[in-house]
Formats: structure tokens, C-alpha cells, sequence
């Protein structure tokens, strides 16, 4: 589907031997006793397994649940949690809910996109960082508010997330 | 399990709990804030001076001033401290023993504090939400019980009806009402489903109520699940959460292993599962119909009303669907009555309602207060205004279906049809504070964007209506618009309110109806100089 | 059972019970616009085109959706209906690139005629302009996006008539389009039986059957002057 | 009464509209009794003149001269015809806009799928220059009425002529392609 996959995301989604998510996952769809209603548990199942969800990932759960492949995508494609691209190895998500907006989070967004060389829902093209929004991740009292690598940060500025996201990157390096 | 062993647990708890105890906030909020490196810090002091058994270091849920965590809060003295940075804790163990410690304490002498009126929030602040065991203790399970084996069906549909109590996810649809719909729709299954998926931004109440106290939402549901006929449950989380899902997976599985979920609950002829699902992202899920789709696997679409999930929802069986707030409600309406319940709040909204208080406000965080109160109480003396000390501008309620109310309109009481009165809704509970910084224009733009981005593509007045808005509102925005625009906007307008298949097109419409109602000057300056277009 | 009696824009009219109210418009001779719903499929109620006032009831409501009932009062074409009914045919006609003049279907499109119908003489919103890709992998039949309005037709009748669902709606708001298996070619769909039901069920002209566009006219003008040849050899 | 001062203009389209026009054949001279036609791509006119009654527009707004022509129209006409569907609607003319702003278009035409070597065409007061966006021309000025199709026909064209010159309300008449 998509050809953006970078060099290193590609790398990571192809585990060698010893991968035992595809056995996961058959458990999953086989404790929804392979029912179909059970597809967006399983593709929740899918995507923390992967990190994303590929064409043939997105196939063989259809094949599995017998649900036609059409509707296995158009689920996938209409909840903002999938993704059918492969995330960066680390994600920084700013909340742009209403609280989050009204203390700056659009500003501090620009920022992030200028500071990071990266623009929002894009990946960096070493498949090292995502920058993300979100819809209100419901701690409007630290607003603005920002998640990195899963980590709920209060009353993110410019100078802290920064900082953060600059060891996050270098610690590996 | 019976009545017994639910007071023998009680006991038990209160025995052994130690008479000195370091209460930390570990809600999300409070948690971002570095709550949990403070409780190591606790713990290690308190386990150097070999203390560890004799101070109790525990979770409470939310204490609601989420805006000054991390909250710490010491017994029996019960001071609560803000702000506490790891350093802090040699001080605060000191403040248990009597001394004194320079520690910043919240003032809960407060209006913030004082004014509020606790029935949902009850236990928050006082129990471990990852314990049962705390729950129990506070009375806990006692309603389901009493339920259960004294009150019939109708006699539970009947106290909740005479309560008063209204849907708390927005609409204010009465509950008991909609008890004794699905009771009475004939079907040879029942489903009771709490909608925990809170997608309003800057409303995060159901988010505390579940990762505060998530047994009083089960029990709710099971009371109601009793009510109407129903076996099975279920909870629909926000992906977003993931605190409140662990913490309900465990407290869904600490009361199944007590029997207080499941077969033959207190040993009675009632059975009662409860399953999670969890969200994925999308704001029309909030819709009950939508909802119901997304359970069954599929695309998060609304269908047209009627027929209502009350007579025909998921696998087209009579199903229940209530907010956490809603069901969270429930076990004090059993516990004290529903005359106590329908005594408090206004003619025809009864009890209290959750806020959460955010935007430009001295004090954010969250308020239960009783219905009726003003929001000039609410923003001015809980709020303690703006900041700076600046001027209130407006405050938006309702999130993306709700309105923005003007200074000048805030003697106006918290109640459904106040609210409604003056253009915006009661909504989900978010109240964000807009002071003379924010424009409204930006305000409604931002909204209409939101819509956009969270229309499910079904209908065509909403999916492109919300995108012409968008585009509309931008052009004004950038000065580009003509006079002609505004009633082109406000045509626009109507068609989504009246024509849109569901209620997230069908409010989409209302930020920008408010904001040029009572900031229309605000849209008039952004009207380009050049006047009639072309001339 | 029991006939129902209603009144439909002042007629008294009487249904058959658990028929819709569109089928009780329609056998009361009354024409109002349709575009989602087509005889013989599940219906949707998502264009938003038979909303009718039903008196009593604080909402307008799908007319192919609601069921007729005793005394109710409907009313099919008043003035605010007639403003809507524009609106959405107008914001339909600038979502996507609704060319009549290039299009296969003109003079045999719903979306054209409903344009006629509801009195849409221009549109006053302004065009998105999407870029729309057009996908004639399969032998038989293309689609074009730029024509299609989501009306999810293609979709029902490859389900519900065809029983394969090779078409679903993938996406969401102004983005979601209608696909094939995993969004993919259409003449790469494993599914696809070419059974051409979701070509008969589509209002527009975007699902249309290859060998009729302009570029695709069998020319071979060379082959005039091969037939004079011949027939000059046999004689 | 004074003869009717009419006018037709011109701006992003094939002309087909001014063909159909001309379909009228004897129609016409009929009409050349009652009105002059003051300014039209099939007259010799060079400005568009003052005090018009009715004007006639073919095409849509695609670049600044179409612009400017008919901001010059609507000031000086008192009835304005949006005639045929790029006018109306944008039509074939807006096919492009998908593609992007006018240098987007110009690369992908005179670059990417031109000559080898190409060149965009650029004189400024010559060549008119591109706007990013093809659109209506209810768009840029306020048009009075709408006579959609690709193009009209003529006798629709009559029709619509016949009822303003006798001043009536002309009926909905609504086709387009």
C-alpha cells in the first residue's frame, strides 16, 4: 500500500525467527472465538504487536475472522488509532483539545514541526521520530499537554519537550 | 458471597489500616506530574526509619485540583499539600508527626472545596481505586446487595425515575425513563453498555471517575443491569485512557473473584458480566448508535433514530446505554433515596454535575457541584478567575456540540435547559475559560475543524458542511470574506443542525451559532474593507 | 392487519403497516428526491434528500427510514424542505469534480437530474477541487472518484444482492472513498465476481463500463478503406 | 422605448456558447429589431461600454483579464447572464484546479508533459496571468441569473432572452452538460 516504509522501520517489523507475535495474536482472535465483531480488539491486538498494521497483516486477520477484505480496511481506516504506516521508534504527541489549544498547543506545535525538521503525523525520514496530535488525552489540567513515548508530559513548552525528545534521540546513538 | 462477608471484608480493611496514612494522587494528571517518584521517596524514608508498617503510603484517586499536582494528603490530620516535588517528602513525613513543614497546602477553606457537593466524587481522594477491598469499606456493594435481594426490578426503575436523575453524557435524557424502555422492550437478550468513550475535548471527568473509583461504576451498571434484564456488560474506553482501562480491567476481575460479578451474584438467581472494549480514536463513537457499531466490530457510523438502542441496539437486542457519570450516580440514589436525590439541584435537573474547569483559570481541575449554581460561582469564585486577574471573556461548554456563554450572561444557572436557553448545552461537563486573548472567531474555527476532522462521512450535510464551514471560517479568518459570508455561514448553519443523521452534525453547528450571536462584532472586524463584493 | 390512513401534504392516503413512508409518498403519486436509497437494498438514510416534517415530531425525518403509522401527519415539500433538499445537492456538487459535460453518464444520472429536480441553477459554496485518482484496472468496468457522492449503493448491492462484498467505504468525513478488498486495483480484487451490480445500482457516472468514454471509442478509420479494397478484389 | 443595449462576453471557455447563440439563425434578426448588441467577441468592439442592459457571460474566471472584464460588465450592465455551464460551474475550464495552483499547473503543462527544454510563458500585460483557481464567475461578481448546459441550446438560449427583454422572470430551466 504505502511505499514510505523507511529502511529501519522495515527492519524492525521484520523480526527474525523466534517471532512469536503471530502466535499472540492467533490467541487473541481464538479467545473472540474468531468472531467478526471482535475486530477491533483484534486489530488494537495487531497494531501493539507490529507497531502497525501492513496490507498483509490487515489480510490474514480478514482471512482469519472471515470477514471480506474490504471491511476489515475500511475499519482499520476509520478509527485514528490505526495506523497503516509504521510509526517512528519514538512518538511525541501533542494534545490540540481545547484546553490544550487555548494555552497555546497550536503555537507550541509549530514549534516542535520547525524544531524537529517534521511535520505533525509525519514520521522523520530515518523512521526514528513521530510527531502526532491528538483529539484531548483528557489531562486538560496540565495543559498544554504532550505524550512522549507513551509518557503523559505537563505543561509542555517548547524548552522542556525539546530537551526531552533531543536525549530521547541521542540516548541511542 | 453475602452481606457478611462483604462487612466482615469491611472490617477487616478498617482494622487494619494504620492511623497514619500519606494519601498521593495517582491519577493521570497528578501521575505526569511526578506523583509516583514522590512515593518512592515517601517509601524510602519511612522504610530507613523502619516506619514502612507503621504509615500507610497510599493511591487515592483524583483529588480534583489537577492543575496543582501532585496533591498529597496526610490522616487523620487530613492537610493536603500541592505542588510537593520529591524533595518535599522529609518534610511532609514530619507534617504527619505534628511538626511543622513549609510544604504550599491547598486552602480547603476555599470556595474551590467548599462550594462543592460530593455524591459521585465521594469516595475520590479517599480510597485506592486498585483495591476492592477500599471500596468495600467505604459501604461499597452495599446498594447492589440491597437491590438484589429487596427491591424488584420496577421498584429499582421506580426510585431512579422519581430521583430525577438525566443522562449526564450531554442530552439530559431522563434515566429512568430510559430504564423502564429497555425493561419493557421485549428481546431474548439485554445489554447494558456504559459509553466511557469522553471525546470532548477539555472534559475529563469520566477519566477520573473511572481511574478514582471505578468499582461505584460496575456496581451502577450491575444495579441497572438488575433494573432492566440484562447479563452482560459493557464498558466502552477511550484508547486514550490507558489508566482508567487497566484500572477497570482489575477492578473488573477483583469483583468477579468476590462474586460480586458473574453467576449468581450474592448468591442470587442474577447473573452479570462485564467486558471492556476499547476505543480507537474516533468522537462519533460518543453516539450511541455509533457506538453500538463499533462493538460489533464495524465502522464507528451513526444510523438513524428511531428505533432507539432501547428497543433495538446492539445485535439488535434492547440495550442500556448510560455514561459513567450516569451509572457512577446510581448507588447513592439506592443508598439515601431518591427523595434525598430529587431534593438537590433545580426544579428539573436534579443532583450534581462534574466540571472540569480548564482554559484561562486560576484553579483547573474538577468540580462536582449541585445543579443550579451559577457559573459566575463556578468561574469566578471556585475558578478564582483568570490567571492574571484579567477579565472573563466567555466560557465554552459542551465541547465541539456546545456553545460559548458571554460574561454577561453568567448569573445563568447550571441546569440542562439554562444552558440551553442561552445556546449552548450542558454537554459532557467541560467548561473551558476564555479570557480577552482568545478570539472567537479562532475559538469556532478551531471547533469546526475538530468536526471536520471527527465526521464520520455518512451524511452529506455534515460531511461537507463541516469542511465548507472550516473553509469558511478560515477565509474570515485571513480577511478574505465578504459581507455576503456571514448569512452564507449561518444558511450553512441551519441545513447541518436540522438535516445531519446524528447529533455530532447536528451540534456541529452550535460554536459558531454562539459565537456569532454574541460576538458577532468579532466576525464583522475580520469582514474585509473592501466592502460588497465586486462593486 | 390493519391499514394504515395517514395524510401526505393534505391527502389522506392509506399504507400498507411496516411500510416505509417513501413507499407511501410514492404510491400517493408524490415524486420527493432520493439519491442513497434504491429499491431492493437495506436502506441507509445518509443523503439526507426524502427528509420529510412529520407533524408531532421535533425532527425531520428520512422518509425511506420511517415507518407510516396511524394519523400521521407528513408534509413532503415545503419551502424550508425545498432550501435544504438545495443545499445538500449544492454542497454535493462542490465536494468532488462533477463535470456533466465530460461525464459518461450525462442525460442518465440521478445527481443531474436531482440537480433539475431541487432547482440547483448554480452552487454557492465554493469547490474543493479534490484530486480524485480514476481506477480502470478491470476489464469490464472502471470507477471514476471524482463522480462518486458516497451514497454506498455499490457497496449494498455487492452485499446484500451479490452476497461478496467486494466494496466497502474506507476513510472517513470528505476523505472516505469507496474501495475494493483491501483498497487496492480494482481488477486485482480477489472478490470481485464482475457480476457489473454495483454498475447498475450507481447513480452517477462513476462506476461505468469500460469501452464508452471518448478515448476509449473503437476507431480504426484505416479499416474503411481496407473493406473498399476487398470488396473491389471480388468483384 | 429605447432599443436594448446587450453585450456577450467571452472569458474561460470553448465559445460552444456563442455557437449555440448563433444556433437562434432568423431568431436573431428578430432580436437585431429590438436590441444592438454593444459588445461581443462576434462584434467589433474593443471596450466594454457603458449603460448596458443585459450581458451575456461564456466561461469562467481563469485568469486576471477574466477577472477584470467581468468586474467591468457588472459595473456597467444591469443584468447579468451566467451563460453556460463554465460559467455556471467551472466546468471543463476547472478540470485543472485538482492539480494545484497556477505554477503547479504551469510546470506539469509546460514542463513535466511539454517540449523537452520547455519554457512557462511569461509577458506580463500580454500574456494574462493564470489564477490559482479557475471558478465561477458568481464567484467574483453578482450574477443575476444562471442558464446552465454545455452548452444551452438555442431554444433554451431564446427562451431566457425572450422572458428579460420582455421583462419578465424567465423559468427555471436547468440542464447542465
Amino acid at each position: 500500500m504505502t511505499t514510505s516504509t523507511t529502511e529501519t522501520a522495515a527492519d524492525r517489523s521484520a523480526r527474525p525467527a523466534g517471532d512469536n507475535r503471530r502466535k499472540i495474536l492467533e490467541a487473541t482472535m481464538k479467545r473472540f472465538q474468531y468472531q467478526g465483531d471482535a475486530l477491533i480488539e483484534v486489530l488494537h491486538k495487531a497494531q501493539e504487536l507490529y507497531g502497525f498494521l501492513s496490507p498483509e497483516l490487515l489480510s490474514d486477520i480478514a482471512q482469519r475472522l472471515h470477514l471480506p477484505p474490504s471491511r476489515v480496511y475500511g475499519v482499520a481506516t476509520f478509527y485514528h488509532f490505526f495506523s497503516l504506516a509504521p510509526q517512528g521508534e519514538h512518538t511525541c504527541t501533542i494534545c490540540l483539545g481545547t484546553a490544550c489549544y487555548v494555552r497555546g498547543a497550536a503555537l507550541l506545535l509549530r514549534e516542535l514541526e520547525e524544531l524537529s525538521g517534521v511535520k505533525a503525523g509525519r514520521t522523520s525520514a530515518d523512521g526514528r521520530f513521530s510527531l502526532l496530535t491528538a483529539r484531548c488525552l483528557g489531562a486538560c489540567g496540565l495543559a498544554p499537554a504532550a505524550v512522549l513515548d507513551g509518557e503523559v508530559v505537563g505543561h509542555a513548552d517548547r524548552s522542556n519537550l525539546a530537551a526531552r525528545i533531543r536525549s530521547l534521540l541521542g540516548r541511542e546513538e | 458471597m453475602d452481606l457478611h462477608e462483604l462487612e466482615a471484608i469491611a472490617e477487616r480493611e478498617l482494622a487494619q489500616r494504620p492511623r497514619l496514612r500519606i494519601l498521593y494522587c495517582s491519577a493521570t494528571g497528578c501521575q505526569a506530574s511526578g506523583a509516583l517518584e514522590i512515593k518512592r521517596r515517601l517509601e524510602s524514608l519511612l522504610a530507613e526509619t523502619g516506619r514502612q508498617v507503621e504509615v500507610d503510603v497510599g493511591a487515592v484517586g483524583c483529588l480534583g485540583l489537577c492543575g496543582r499536582g501532585p496533591i498529597v494528603r496526610i490522616e487523620p490530620s487530613g492537610e493536603t499539600f500541592e505542588h510537593v516535588k520529591p524533595d518535599d517528602a522529609a518534610e511532609i513525613i514530619a507534617a504527619l508527626d505534628g511538626h511543622s513543614c513549609d510544604v504550599a497546602r491547598c486552602d480547603q477553606n476555599h470556595p474551590f472545596f467548599t462550594r462543592q457537593m460530593l455524591i459521585v466524587r465521594r469516595h475520590c481522594g479517599l480510597i485506592n481505586p486498585d483495591r476492592i477491598e477500599d471500596y468495600i469499606a467505604v459501604g461499597g456493594y452495599r446498594s447492589l446487595y440491597h437491590v438484589i435481594h429487596e427491591m424488584t426490578p420496577a421498584e429499582v426503575i421506580n426510585a431512579i425515575t422519581r430521583s430525577g436523575l438525566r443522562g449526564r453524557g450531554g442530552a439530559g435524557y431522563p434515566t429512568g425513563l430510559k430504564w423502564a424502555t429497555v425493561a419493557k422492550s421485549p428481546g431474548e437478550r439485554k445489554f447494558v453498555i456504559c459509553n466511557a468513550d469522553e471525546g470532548d475535548p477539555g472534559a475529563f471527568m469520566d477519566r477520573s471517575i473511572l481511574e478514582s473509583d471505578p468499582h461505584l461504576v460496575l456496581e451502577g451498571m450491575a444495579i441497572a443491569a438488575y433494573a432492566v434484564g440484562a447479563e452482560q456488560g459493557f464498558i466502552y474506553v477511550r484508547g486514550e485512557y490507558p489508566l482508567a482501562i487497566e484500572r477497570l480491567q482489575k477492578a473488573i476481575a477483583q469483583a468477579r473473584r468476590h462474586g460480586l460479578l458473574g453467576a449468581q451474584i450474592f448468591e442470587s438467581g442474577f447473573n452479570f458480566r462485564v467486558d471492556i472494549r476499547v476505543g480507537a480514536g474516533a468522537f462519533v463513537c460518543g453516539e450511541e448508535t455509533a457506538l453500538i457499531a463499533s462493538i460489533e466490530g464495524r465502522r464507528g457510523q451513526p444510523r438513524p433514530r428511531p428505533p432507539y438502542p432501547a428497543e433495538s441496539g446492539l445485535w439488535g437486542m434492547p440495550t442500556l446505554i448510560n455514561n459513567v457519570e450516569t451509572f457512577a450516580n446510581v448507588t447513592a440514589i439506592i443508598e439515601k433515596g431518591p427523595e434525598w436525590y430529587s431534593s438537590i439541584g433545580t426544579e428539573k435537573s436534579k443532583g450534581t454535575k462534574i466540571f472540569a474547569l480548564t482554559g484561562k483559570i486560576r484553579n483547573t481541575g474538577l468540580i462536582e457541584v449541585p445543579m443550579g449554581i451559577t457559573l459566575r460561582e463556578i468561574v469566578e469564585e471556585m475558578g478564582g478567575g483568570t490567571p492574571d486577574g484579567s477579565p472573563v471573556k466567555a466560557v465554552q461548554t459542551g465541547g465541539p456540540s456546545g456553545g460559548c456563554i458571554p460574561a454577561s450572561l453568567f448569573d445563568t444557572p447550571v441546569d440542562y435547559e439554562s444552558l440551553a436557553a442561552v445556546g449552548s448545552i450542558m454537554g459532557s461537563g467541560g467548561m473551558v475559560v476564555m479570557d480577552a486573548h482568545t478570539n472567537m472567531v479562532d475559538v469556532a474555527r478551531f471547533y469546526m475543524e475538530f468536526c471536520k476532522d471527527e465526521s464520520c462521512g455518512k451524511c452529506i450535510p455534515c460531511r461537507v458542511g463541516t469542511v465548507q464551514l472550516f473553509n469558511m471560517l478560515t477565509k474570515l479568518r485571513n480577511g478574505q470574506a465578504k459581507p455576503s459570508d456571514l448569512s452564507k455561514i449561518e444558511e450553512l448553519c441551519e441545513l447541518m443542525r436540522e438535516t445531519s443523521l446524528c447529533g455530532l452534525g447536528q451540534s456541529a453547528p452550535n460554536p459558531v451559532l454562539s459565537t456569532l450571536h454574541y460576538f458577532r462584532h468579532e466576525y464583522e472586524q475580520l469582514i474585509g474593507a473592501e466592502g460588497n463584493h465586486g462593486s | 392487519m390493519a391499514a394504515k390512513t395517514l395524510t401526505i401534504d393534505g391527502h389522506l392516503v392509506s399504507a400498507r403497516p411496516g411500510e416505509t413512508l417513501l413507499a407511501a409518498i410514492r404510491e400517493a403519486g408524490i415524486t420527493i428526491p432520493t439519491l442513497c436509497h434504491l429499491d431492493g437494498l437495506s436502506d441507509v438514510g445518509a443523503c439526507r434528500l426524502c427528509l420529510v416534517e412529520i407533524e408531532g415530531q421535533r425532527r425531520l425525518q428520512p422518509a425511506c427510514m420511517t415507518m407510516v403509522s396511524e394519523g400521521m401527519v407528513v408534509h413532503t415539500n415545503t419551502p424550508r424542505l425545498q432550501a435544504y433538499r438545495r443545499q445538500i445537492i449544492e454542497l454535493l456538487f462542490a465536494e468532488r469534480n462533477h463535470v456533466c459535460a465530460v461525464c459518461v453518464a450525462s442525460g442518465n444520472c440521478e445527481l443531474q437530474r436531482l440537480a433539475g429536480m431541487v432547482g440547483m441553477d448554480h452552487v454557492r459554496y465554493e469547490y474543493l477541487s479534490p484530486d480524485c485518482p480514476v481506477d480502470i484496472s478491470h476489464a469490464r468496468f472502471g470507477i471514476d472518484h471524482n463522480r462518486c457522492v458516497l451514497c454506498t449503493r455499490c457497496v449494498r448491492a455487492c452485499d446484500e444482492i451479490e452476497g461478496v462484498h467486494t466494496w466497502d467505504v474506507a476513510g472517513r468525513g470528505v476523505d472516505a472513498r469507496v474501495i475494493t478488498d483491501m483498497n487496492q486495483p480494482w481488477g486485482t480484487s480477489t472478490t470481485c465476481t464482475s457480476c457489473g451490480k454495483c454498475l447498475l445500482a450507481c447513480p452517477t457516472g462513476a462506476i461505468f463500463p469500460r469501452g464508452v468514454t471518448v478515448g476509449e471509442r473503437p476507431h480504426a478509420s484505416e479499416r474503411i478503406a481496407l473493406i473498399v479494397d476487398a470488396r473491389k478484389q471480388r468483384w | 422605448m429605447s432599443r436594448l443595449r446587450i453585450a456577450t462576453i467571452w472569458l474561460g471557455g470553448c465559445s460552444g456558447c456563442h455557437m449555440s447563440l448563433l444556433d437562434l439563425d432568423e431568431w436573431l434578426i428578430e432580436l437585431a429589431a429590438r436590441a444592438d448588441l454593444v459588445y461581443s467577441p462576434i462584434a467589433d468592439a474593443k471596450r466594454f461600454p457603458p449603460n448596458v442592459d443585459l450581458t451575456l457571460i461564456e466561461g469562467a474566471i481563469a485568469n486576471d483579464e477574466h477577472l477584470e472584464l467581468a468586474q467591468t460588465a457588472r459595473r456597467h450592465s444591469k443584468i447579468i447572464v451566467s451563460f453556460g455551464d463554465c460559467a455556471v460551474t467551472g466546468n471543463v475550464t476547472a478540470l485543472r484546479n485538482p492539480l494545484g495552483t497556477a505554477q503547479s499547473v504551469l510546470q506539469q503543462v509546460y514542463i513535466e508533459h511539454g517540449d523537452p527544454g520547455g519554457v512557462i510563458p511569461r509577458d506580463p500585460g500580454i500574456v494574462p496571468v493564470l489564477l490559482d483557481k479557475v471558478v465561477p464567475v458568481h464567484q467574483v461578481i453578482p450574477v443575476d441569473y444562471y442558464l446552465p448546459g454545455c452548452p444551452p441550446s438555442a431554444p433554451r438560449i431564446r427562451a431566457l432572452l425572450e422572458a428579460l427583454i420582455e421583462g419578465r422572470e424567465p423559468a427555471t430551466d436547468i440542464r447542465y452538460g
